[in-house]
């Protein structure tokens, strides 16, 4: 069991909210929910619409064609009709007057999912009062309404004597039905983040509210300062003083941060920075999702620092590297950069995460008997110095923008020149060594052909790929890239496909360069909407041939 | 106690920074000896600028950072831990060029720091352009032909602002400035104090100053009024006044966004069990 | 006859401008000069030299060797004095009363250098009256004092009975001597460019000084703005309304126009950016000289956009390659990057300078009759649309920062996105075909032993396999990269050296990326300091052994 | 003459951004009718926000560029070609926050150009957090229990930064709005016009905007006296003034620094030849 339910209509019809209380339900009844969200940069008057994924089977992505579809509006329905599958239920204005439900039954147009959820439930047969709890638990005051209009769709559908089945109750147990962003939140949250700073920007304002919302029982602080310099500043400040920080923002934003990118790689000292990157160049289209930050997330800030980069794959892996960059940056004294995109962060999957897991966060602190008087820049075997907060006795810690001596002094000499960049260059050694014991790279299935990819195409090629002689790599650590672990990995393998979602093919550049290997196959998609599993699908079987 | 470093001080003799340098520095020797602080507590952050070297002379905690970034790493700083105390040093294009933004953001958010400008009229370190607070006319390495902008106000500016302290003094009269400062070091929110300080190699207004320069504190003016303050503000020409124009005490940001939060001791880690239930 | 003169002091006393006058009066006297100015990032109190090379034949850079030291205070002098050759002539504080004589003479302490000369003028035999004249016709005003300052040098000298030589006249006629930030600005003018518009920062600053200082007779503006961003869009602006605009800075301010440099890409407009290089990261050491914005040239602004990144190896290709780069956003409609760096930029050369080339502006004009109504986006089969500014009857230029439609409207419909994608790619293609004609390399010297590099080292470069069995390719394009003309010429080639300035041999991997064969050895320097050519002859002299 | 374009309007049914397009759409077709104004001269550039997307609905030339990034290009046009008439549309974000900085700037240099600010104290686009116009207080969502921040008066700031023209104006009265656009436009030097806008999604002050807002030009205030102009700015509360604050002809910063030059028409390239010798 696999289906797909398309509910299009315009922003302000809680196209969003509402698919989220479906997918609630499905997960409560015992299957797992992927939710998808099309909208447009525009407040109203866009057609947007959102698809929930339902299923007795773990699934990775959105499926783009559907089962269900119900649509507030032609114009979005007629935009979309030709991804309805063969026997798709239809229900449109055309079809159904939900305007003049709506109207009588006095509610607002953003409760209009509600009525979707009355039919769905009549012709999925699940239980009426079992939905109904869902409602009321999800939308408190404003649920009695919405069950009205639940109640409403039932009965309309029972009236027309909807094809109806029995859904049984899946045996899953339900899971957190996360956006990736929370996921992102949440993974900051339990190793120790305490400062989130940033400036709204799709795709990432979602993260600041979630955090700006929950900012107490979390324990941390969620602004929005008055631009992206302002919000790298304040974080690499908080940073300074010795609390974990972190920024969120889309490309343009990141261009804005470079500058402070390079000063902290610099100064040494740790900062996560999260980029979901949507579709560019400049503005672009900025609800879609791209992956073409990724040349500027591995070469920005000018001059040469250490930096490490990370993509996750899905929803949970977010909240996993989100997590692993603090320590990265703790440890390391430097900027880690999180690559999320659209489809990850503003998706919704039910998730299984390791709420529970520690990720404690180590740093190398300063040991006065052992270290002598404090240094900031100390040189030391591994190129990572002992840190020290502002605040601590008997220390006095100079961070230095303009090249510096070990105590941290103005110095341009060309002694000091040489020996701080070889201290930097020292840490991104240990870096890199280090990271060949993590071997940054996910592994699924065999086969003679291999796909190479990172982020968020992960969840189509996992299931483009089932019951085809075919290995999947994702590559999770950009920078430092996962060589050894990479070429081991491709050792017999025949033929390799990369698949990205962008035009120039930056991952698969990165993957040549790095591994001396010729991609021989460009899978490049870069319309803003995320792989189909089938789409893919029908490609490798191509290739297979 | 001397808080100065083994450091050579390199701006060109008779800089008008070395009085800004000296008066804060006796009046941070005098409070941390008298214990009203804590010498660790002390963060000074500075831009890039002839002024910016000011962070090697100093034996405390400094950041050296970007030009014109200083606002938001106070702020930062402040948040992260509220015992420290962040003292910002931002030359003129630091703080109405580059980083014209945040000076104003700091000021409208009342965060409890505390913002120096060394207000020399030109950009000493690149070696003689305007800049925002340059008058109009002035010839500099970048107007040959004199500079076609009207200069800020920056008294004004961060008035209306509404910073909770504004103050000038004149890096020539260093106890005066000695007096602004420990008011300075006294208030709760945000502090600026405009330093009025002759660049003698780009922008030498030693005499120009010394010549018109008045302290309200020897009139009958009273820095609590904020009209008063802002009519007072535009006062400039044959007579420039000097000493604290406008002074408040209001809620600070840390306050309201921390809500008694200390995050640099509370580092206890939240178990996300409630709330990750919620999404089920 | 090549002999190296340093003078050193602090800031304040005249070295770069005392340089330049000793340099004019060797250029008029028939030689090659170069000049080098070392100086730290303050005021005073620094200790400050420039290097003044004088030669029968060409030289390409400073030798780092001295034959004649001044030096009027002994920190300066110390520092340096290990770099004085067998024989050379010191002449110091500690040997004579420079600031005495300022003093008496009630002269001012930036005229120190005018004592040296006489000095100098004495020793080489050099004719008086002829010196004389340079200083008359250099310093105006000024002129009286320092020629009694010259006069008081050249009569020490003849007391203290100084060797001397009699420096016959050069046969070599007068040439400019231009330092590389001149020669930038004069290319961009002759090209064309009316607009400047900058922020201050070492060691772009001169340029906009001497832009500023000539606007009128140049017939341009030349503007200091509040910052690098504002600097890039009111540059952008003045493109858009169809006048040649540039903007320069360093890698600090690089960073933050990265976003608008997506923007020029994203809305097709033509505008030169120059980046002189200096030592990162971050504030790093400003007045020293370095190659490290490579990378971030070639991939600064998110998402993905046809950009051009040409860097001059010395300062005539600095005056030509900036007249080019006007040539080429004006045809492509698209950012180019000009890389410099500290030691092109504020170094002075005798230069041939094609001042009388032309570089004619092209651009794709729009013509009513062929192509129809004005679409600022239309399609077309080399990806580039035809332009008209703001001002053009019965035209109206929508130019968008959004996904837009031909006609420049926005729109983020998946078919918008391909087509406006390919578009940018199909001119991406044009691009590389046609540097594919043009070959942007220089090759000098034959041999098996190739050394590759590109910028600022070229001069050392050539200095150093002079009679040598060596190859040397300079990659003038680094973007389009000139792969088929350096594939040709590395073909018969042993061993491959490159030579760059800076710690990640960012050049080297890039070579290695686009020409698919590695480097044998890596010349690498990140000191601040540039090449002199016997380092680098004695590291090649290794290599061919 | 009617200058809409084919595109459909998408903002939401009662948004205050119609108000502000049907207003100027008026005022232009009639200055060009009129001949006053040549449409091809016209430029509209706009940044990145709701309002951003006017530029989509006037058949005229025009610059959606990216965020807070209107003013210096606005500069930039008019510098290249004095000829052109460049408005720009600015949202309070994008004017306030991303671009407090150009804002500033490019009202005390004084750039013939005009500046619209659609003010509706919320970011619409990205889904309504608070603006640097914001109340304190206000509930957004990224400040779901409060902004912290203490609002900043757009028209206090633009008059002490020597704006030339300075004008308030609500969406909710077209009829006034028209009149100070005409004044806008016959305005020689820095124009800016504030709108009190509501966003009926996020910020819906139509109402609370009827009741207060008062015409300048209802009563005898004289928009002639910058210290007069800035005590009325002031005013914000019970009543709301809005018309014309402050008006004054100074010389431009195009005047000063183009210097009679015209960089579009004269394309003459020097030949270099008389500069080149004077380095040898
Ligand atoms: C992003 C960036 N742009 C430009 C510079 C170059 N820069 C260094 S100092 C300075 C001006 C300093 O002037 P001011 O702030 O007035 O300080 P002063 O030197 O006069 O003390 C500039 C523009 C820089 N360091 N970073
Ligand atoms: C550099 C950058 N940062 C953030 C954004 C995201 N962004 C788009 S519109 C907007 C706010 C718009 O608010 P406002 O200017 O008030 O216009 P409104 O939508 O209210 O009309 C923001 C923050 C962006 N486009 N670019
Ligand atoms: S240049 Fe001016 S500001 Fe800088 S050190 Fe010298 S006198 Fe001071
Ligand atoms: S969200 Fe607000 S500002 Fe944006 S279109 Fe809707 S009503 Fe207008
Ligand atoms: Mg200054
Ligand atoms: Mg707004």
């Amino acid at each position: 069991m696999d289906f797909s339910i398309f509910i299009g209509g315009q922003a302000g019809e809680g196209i969003k909210r509402g698919s989220m209380l479906i997918g609630k339900v499905f997960n409560r009844y015992g299957y797992h929910v992927f939710i998808m969200n099309d909208y447009g940069s525009i407040i109203r008057g866009g057609t947007d619409y959102s698809e929930i994924r339902v299923s007795t089977k773990e699934i990775h992505t959105s499926f783009n064609r559907f089962d269900y579809m119900f649509a507030f509006h032609m114009d979005v329905f007629e935009k979309y009709k030709d991804k309805a599958k063969e026997n798709c239920f239809t229900l449109t204005l055309n079809d159904f007057p939900y305007d003049e439900v709506i109207k009588k039954a006095d509610a607002e147009p953003f409760m209009k999912p509600s009525i979707v959820l009355g039919v769905l439930t009549f012709m999925l047969g699940i239980p009426q009062n079992f939905v109904e709890d869902v409602i009321e638990d999800d939308l408190g005051k404003n649920a009695p309404k919405n069950i009205e209009l639940f109640r409403i769709g039932f009965e309309y559908a029972r009236e027309k004597n909807f094809n109806n089945i029995h859904l049984i109750k899946g045996e899953k147990t339900p899971k957190p039905l996360l956006y990736g962003n929370d996921a992102i939140g949440l993974g900051a949250v339990r190793s120790g983040m305490k400062v989130y700073a940033a400036y709204p920007i799709t795709p990432s304002s979602t993260l600041l509210e979630f955090l700006a919302k929950n900012a107490d029982r979390l324990g941390i602080i969620a602004l929005q300062l008055e631009d992206e310099i302002a919000a790298i500043n304040l974080a690499l400040g908080s940073a300074y003083a010795g609390v974990p920080s972190m920024v969120g923002t889309s490309g343009a934003g990141l261009d804005l941060m470079g500058e402070t990118i390079s000063l902290a790689g610099a100064v040494e000292l740790p900062i996560v920075i999260l980029d979901v990157q949507r579709v560019g160049p400049s503005t672009g289209a900025p609800t879609y999702t791209e992956q073409s930050d990724l040349n500027l997330a591995l070469n920005i800030g000018h001059g040469e620092f250490p930096r490490i980069v990370l993509a996750p794959g899905d929803i949970e892996e977010a909240f996993e590297l989100t997590a692993k960059a603090f320590q990265f940056a703790l440890w390391y004294q430097t900027p880690v950069i999180v690559l999320s995109d659209k489809h990850i962060s503003e998706s919704a999957r039910t998730t299984d995460i390791p709420f529970s897991n520690n990720y404690p966060l180590m740093i190398k602190t300063y040991d006065k008997d052992f270290d002598g008087p404090y240094h900031r820049y100390k040189i030391t075997i591994d190129g990572i110095s002992p840190f020290a907060p502002p605040g601590t006795p008997d220390v006095i810690v100079h961070v230095n923008s303009t090249e510096h001596t070990e105590e941290g002094y103005s110095s341009s000499l060309p002694e000091t020149l040489v020996k701080m960049k070889e201290k930097r260059l020292l840490k991104m050694k240990t870096i890199e060594e280090d990271f060949k014991l993590m071997k940054f790279i996910n592994v699924f299935n065999e086969g003679d052909v291999a796909v190479v990819s990172f982020g968020s195409p992960k969840g189509a090629i996992l299931e483009a790929i089932e019951g085809f002689p075919i290995k999947f790599i994702q590559v999770v650590s950009l920078e430092p890239f996962p060589k050894e672990a990479v070429l081991e990995e491709i050792a017999h393998v025949k033929k390799i496909i990369s698949v990205e979602q962008n035009s120039f093919g930056q991952f698969a550049d990165l993957f040549e360069r790095k591994i001396g290997r010729n991609i021989d196959k460009r899978v490049l998609k870069y319309d803003g909407r995320p792989f189909s599993p089938w789409e893919l699908r029908s490609i490798f079987e191509e290739v297979l041939k | 106690m001397n808080l100065a470093t083994d450091r050579k001080i390199q701006w060109c003799p008779g800089c008008g920074n070395f009085g800004i340098y000296n008066a804060l520095k006796s009046v941070l020797e005098k409070e941390i000896e008298e214990g009203s602080i804590k010498k660790e507590n002390i963060v000074l952050v500075s831009g890039i600028g002839c002024y910016g070297y000011i962070t090697n002379y100093y034996h405390l905690n400094s950041f050296h950072t970007i030009h014109g970034r200083v606002p938001p790493l106070l702020t930062g700083i402040k948040l992260a831990n509220p015992s420290l105390i962040p003292i910002g040093f931002v030359g003129d294009g630091d703080a109405f060029a580059e980083g014209m933004s945040h000076t104003i953001h700091i000021a409208r958010r009342n965060s409890n720091t505390k913002l120096i400008l060394h207000n020399n009229s030109v950009y000493g370190l690149t070696t003689g352009q305007f800049t925002p607070t340059s008058p109009k006319g002035f010839k500099s390495r970048s107007t040959p032909y004199g500079n076609p902008e009207n200069p800020i106000n920056p008294i004004t500016l961060m008035l209306v602002s509404q910073a909770t302290f504004v103050a000038r003094g004149f890096s020539g009269d260093i106890k005066h400035l000695q007096y602004i400062f420990e008011e300075m070091m006294k208030h709760k929110g945000f502090a600026f104090v405009e330093v009025l300080q002759p660049c003698v190699t780009f922008n030498n207004t030693y005499q120009y100053y010394k010549e018109r320069v008045y302290k309200l504190e020897d009139t009958d003016y009273k820095p609590n009024d904020f009209n008063v303050a802002l009519q007072k503000s535009l006062e400039w020409g044959e007579k420039i006044p000097t000493g604290i124009f406008f002074k408040n005490e209001l809620p600070t940001y840390e306050d309201l966004v921390l809500k008694e939060k200390n995050l640099f001791y509370e580092r206890n880690i939240p178990d996300l069990k409630d709330i990750v239930n919620e999404f089920v």
